[in-house]
């Protein structure tokens, strides 16, 4: 048996001193980052491969939609600057800049893209509406209208602009009235537009209950469309206690709402079956 | 400008930093001392919807859930509380509404402080709701104006310290981050914000400080909150959580100007860059996590947070009743419990096992939780440091050191990476280290790239007027 | 009756007992071990008024919750959890209603097992619908014969376990707590509600098990439960605490018998006597306490069952939106980061420390904390082992045991009580020490005392037909 | 420098095993018991001095509260035997056992008294009672009726049953229709008896459902009675989305509830100033 000295039994103290050390933690054992089980599993998959049927195949469309579909703002410019001498804008937007754009969003939508690539696409797609509209002077037709708002009081609109940018990459045109718009604001602005359906964003309580006055005079004036409403303080529960209202929780939902709304499904069906018209 | 900036840490050491225990406590009114070696814990309530509609119901309802809190504490044996009020746009704009809250809040807890001896104190956290847009801007225009006279309503009515969550660079930072444009994010929160919060600070400590109230502090609440917002869960597909991991980190720089214009602490909560400010500057903190805070925000930070946290918050949650009793109740019950905990462990002498159980369970659950992590904050605390003077400087080393050490965690195999974050990571990496040392020339490149482009950016709301 | 009693303790020392680890695991469907080195979070929804109205909007909304809270484990990379559906009287008293919600909540755990490796188990915890009252009382009448069918379709449905909360001798309970009537709960939890469960226990075990369906565990929430609840918070002036706490000790000793009958565990939280029956049997444990069930209930045990539980549990909650997400997915998050701390101690061989802070910080905020502390509760399941023959016997001295615990304590100085709370300890011991050490001649005793008296008592329930 | 051996050296290693010394623990820095603060304030206070002037000062009378107030059913029940022979039974009531009664409720609501308390309290009354119905062959008279029920599908009555014992102990005369009582009973019962107001107690959430109906029910029968709903998933919220629905939190707010019924205050002003009626 071995002796030591005091000095080596402080030492050896010391570092007792009650300590968790991390090395010796399975970290396995505690948490799973399921993220990387989910993207194994689809290792295997080509982007590009997946959205094949709906990209086009003759040039100049095949070339600016691949444009769009790689968020290349500057290379859609200058290809639809280039195309536009020979094409109608309105065939360029049919099959090169939109199918480009359904591309981005259907693999978002799968689980397989992520929301800059969709950003960045929506910001090419735009780059070639905006020569477009350049080229033509005058708006491209759209599907129809939207108008958005972020409630009075309220100033946070990121779900709004996001949501917005879904819009006009599905090809509707967006009324954007901001941010802390008062009620009567918004009620004039769907007098005027005649949109398809209006949205609305929250991110306090205190600032949401402006929607169900909205819906009020919106049925009052008999203007019965779907009232889209989000944002953190918005749920559920509460969208149903007002006539129109309709539970808005991701931006890429609002393209659906808006199809459904064109196809004049009723708020109170997509009420119903939101989860099956505009899944998240 | 004023600003007492840090060029070295307070803390000598990131093992000396620990929950409940501040190298620079705060005490404030009605027995609460904050970092003094206890856990305080915090409830904010959110008015329930239609209460703001009168001045009167409004009162009422801040009477009722106070009162309510009170009475809990008591019932539970709680010896401290922080109750926070952060202000609606009513409350803000009007100063009769900030002024009688308050009021009425800090009126109640006088009495059960005097009474039974409860150490209570009101925070209100006055609404950055100031817009880019208006006339006038984030300086000039009306709604900076009723901003500031809410901080003095709020002061003179004796709340025991104020905060705000300032918004400077938010409309950079919104378009900045949906795009995945790290860039974009280091100018938005590093540099837009650090200006802003250059400009309004010094004018709230002037204001609060003559009333006795404490400039407690700002958090990146329109930032690197917002920025965590949107990463979201494990399988979300919104950011990648790399990426939000070094926004956090940028905030951890940004947020810190508070304290270099004098704000004292504790520091507000919910962009969860404490740990990385109370490294560098010793100032106690609020922290929140999901185990506290899922009422109003649930994610991949379950405890983390609540290892260095002097204060225990549950974020936001709205009046209304469960089971249990009022919402009011309920999250009072829950951050008390967990602050006892912690009070236990100090008082055992095992604060720094349970800090490290605390920081383990999230350490390497993802990478936001990684960098967070007391021993990792204290690195980009000393990254930040090292550049303490220059705020873009120091925001973007900041990045990069999370950057750093989120890439050493994953080549040690510590913790897993999907290829998005791991690629999204190397980009970021790749940008930040590419960019100029020159902080003007930096902002001219921003000012270029933005200016047009961005919705509400101007220049001339962050003082730069030559543009 | 064919009971294994226990006469020995099956833990050697107080100090082996610890969350997340029992003496026999249990091993669940889909994934799940329980008390095998890991606590496991649990979640327990109440499906929200209105949907119970028909078959298919009650499946749905099962279906619906079962997903958000399987979704969100992945998000915040949760390894496993147990999904508990307490019964609604719908539920149990429609077989086709309890088959349908169990069978689909067992088809999407298979799901996210086969397709990501999560643990998923499903707990249905059928109601005790049975009446005194009703014709045929609670051993022949209608809803004492749906009540097993019950258990027959959860099994039949592939549950992984399957429990009950047995509400024998509610009736004496409910009458003599109100009147501080310490003979009347021994009468009511230790004897009626034991000789309850000696009936019904046996038929779960046998119904259960030969659909390989765990049997779990049986709690006394009509008793023990009800009367912390009455007992509420410090200020509350029902139930002195002291009494509360020998009620608690008493359904150690009742619910016991769960296990005596074959139940395996992880045996049901909320009547808070599992500490107890753990340290006598080493059976798992689902627990709740304050911090993680505030939303069911608040009480003065915020953090002490977290010390020794293998499973934690919010009780019910609501379903309903917060701002964080549903509260399905907000007490998921509650549960899951308080169970992510414990695994994390367990797997850093801290676990003895944090067992030790979770049971400090309430062991001395009230008795009926402290006689949980797990210390406490094994002297308690000692007392209850040295009678384990007897039902009464080891109910009487687990009540005097814990009365004992509570006077050592305010005698050396570790707990203030109130005069009332001590008045009331003291009279009660007085009265148990007074008692017949002869069950049959307790059982007479009480019969004359209580028959015609208490609303709804008829020994009859108990198969006591002489009388 | 003292040498020291291995075996000394394990010997503190096993001693510094991580471990929390409860001894060491200021627990009074953690919490604190504020009941015993509390009591401190109150100990002078001597609870029959705070009632003196609630007490009958002439025997019978006297004798007979001071027993209900110590909750000696025995004694109440020899006392009022011998005193029925002289007194009539309305005169014992009004006298003696109501003012015992009331001297206890009193104390319990201004926080002196315990719960126990009270429930012998009216146990003794009861007995009293008892007596006097026998000896005058009949129902004494009552202040008025309360139908009580709990919901069907639910099992739980020992919140209904509190609440009877106050509106007994307070002279209200109860129609208890016990538990698990479908809809249809409750609002036959309330048509039978004329109630001045009804309750209904409710564990479950899918059993309070029930409350909504009945009091739909009963509106349009024009039974406009306070419909007072308590038990452990009832809330405030939730009986404000119904007409006739009145929180009840708290037993004892039951004979509160019911005199102000009986004073004809209508149920809506009842929900507004329930905290002022009926404080908990
Ligand atoms: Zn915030
Ligand atoms: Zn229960
Ligand atoms: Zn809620």
């Amino acid at each position: 048996m071995r002796e030591v000295g005091w000095a080596m039994v402080e030492g050896i103290l010391a570092g007792m001193k009650p300590s968790v050390k991390e090395e010796r933690i399975d970290f396995g054992k505690i948490h799973t980052r399921w993220n990387v089980v989910e993207e194994e599993k689809k290792l295997g998959l080509k982007p590009e491969d997946l959205v094949k049927d709906l990209m086009p195949t003759a040039e100049p469309f095949k070339s600016i939609a691949e444009a769009v579909f790689k968020g290349d703002a500057t290379k859609v410019e200058s290809l639809v600057n280039e195309a536009i001498k020979k094409i109608p804008a309105k065939e360029l937007v049919d099959k090169a800049l939109a199918p480009g754009m359904q591309a981005v969003t259907k693999l978002y939508e799968d689980g397989i893209y992520y929301l800059p690539q969709v950003m960045l696409a929506a910001d090419a797609m735009q780059a070639g509406i905006n020569v477009l509209e350049k080229a033509t002077g005058g708006k491209l037709e759209k599907k129809g209208k939207v108008v958005m708002h972020v409630a009075e009081g309220d100033i946070h609109d990121l779900g709004k602009n996001l949501a917005k940018v879904f819009l006009i990459a599905d090809g509707w045109e967006v009324v954007d009235l901001g941010r802390d718009v008062p009620v009567d604001e918004v009620v004039k602005a769907v007098e005027e537009h005649k949109p398809v359906m209006v949205t609305g964003t929250a991110l306090m309580t205190t600032t949401m209950t402006a929607f169900p006055k909205i819906a009020q005079k919106l049925v009052e004036k008999g203007l019965n469309i779907p009232f889209v409403c989000g944002g953190g303080a918005v749920n559920e529960d509460f969208v149903q206690q007002f006539p129109l209202g309709i539970i808005g929780k991701k931006a890429h939902q609002a393209p659906k709402y808006a199809e459904a709304a064109a196809k004049k499904i009723s708020w109170e069906e997509i009420r119903r079956r939101w989860h099956e018209i505009a899944p998240v | 400008m004023g600003l007492r900036r840090y060029t070295r840490m307070e803390y000598k050491s990131p093992d000396d930093i620990v929950f409940g225990k501040a190298l620079y406590p705060v005490y404030e009114r009605f027995g609460v001392q904050i970092g003094a070696g206890f856990v305080v814990p915090e409830i904010k309530v959110a008015p329930h919807a239609g209460t703001e509609k009168e001045l009167k119901t409004f009162v009422e309802h801040h009477k009722q859930f106070t009162k309510e809190i009170l009475d809990l504490c008591l019932q539970l044996g709680f010896k401290h509380i922080m109750i926070e009020q952060e202000h609606v746009f009513q409350q803000t704009w009007n100063k009769d509404y900030a002024y009688e809250t308050a009021h009425a809040q800090v009126e109640l807890a006088e009495k059960y402080y005097t009474e039974y001896g409860l150490g209570v104190t009101i925070r209100h956290t006055i609404g950055d709701i100031r817009k880019v847009e208006e006339p006038g801007g984030l300086r000039e225009g009306e709604h900076a104006r009723h901003m500031f006279e809410a901080f003095e309503a709020c002061a003179s009515a004796g709340v025991g310290d104020v905060a705000i969550e300032t918004t400077g660079g938010k409309e950079i930072l919104d378009w900045a981050v949906a795009r995945g444009d790290v860039k974009g994010i280091l100018f938005g929160i590093g540099v837009c914000g650090s200006e802003d919060m250059a400009w309004v600070w010094p004018q709230i400590v002037k204001i609060v400080t003559k009333y006795g109230t404490v400039p407690a502090g700002d958090t990146n609440c329109s930032g690197a909150n917002t920025v965590m917002f949107l990463a979201g869960g494990l399988m979300d597909r919104e950011v990648a959580h790399t990426v939000a991991a070094m926004a956090r980190a940028i905030a951890g720089a940004r947020s810190l100007v508070a304290v270099e214009a004098g704000a004292l602490g504790p520091l507000k909560d919910c962009g969860y860059e404490n740990p990385i400010i109370k490294a560098i500057t010793g100032v106690p903190v609020c922290i929140e996590c999901t185990s506290i805070c899922a009422c109003a925000h649930i994610d991949v930070m379950g405890n983390l947070n609540r290892a260095v946290g002097d204060v225990y918050s549950n974020e936001s949650v709205d009046y209304h009743q469960e089971f249990g009793g009022s919402t009011a109740e309920v999250w009072t019950a829950v951050t008390g419990n967990a602050a006892a905990l912690a009070n236990v462990a100090l008082q055992a002498g095992q604060e720094k096992t349970l800090r490290d159980l605390l920081t383990l369970s999230d350490k390497y659950r993802d990478p936001q939780g990684l960098i967070l992590a007391y021993d990792n904050a204290y690195r980009i605390g000393k990254a930040i440091t090292e550049y303490g003077k220059d705020p873009y400087l120091r925001a973007k080393y900041a990045a990069i050191e999370a950057g750093k050490i989120i890439l050493e965690a994953y080549e040690a195999k510590k913790i897993a990476l999907t290829r998005w974050e791991l690629d999204s990571l190397n980009k970021a990496l790749e940008i930040f280290n590419a960019l100029p040392d020159d902080g003007e020339k930096f902002k001219e490149e921003c000012i270029k790239e933005y200016y047009g482009k961005v919705p509400g950016f101007d220049p001339k709301n962050y003082g730069w007027a030559g543009k």
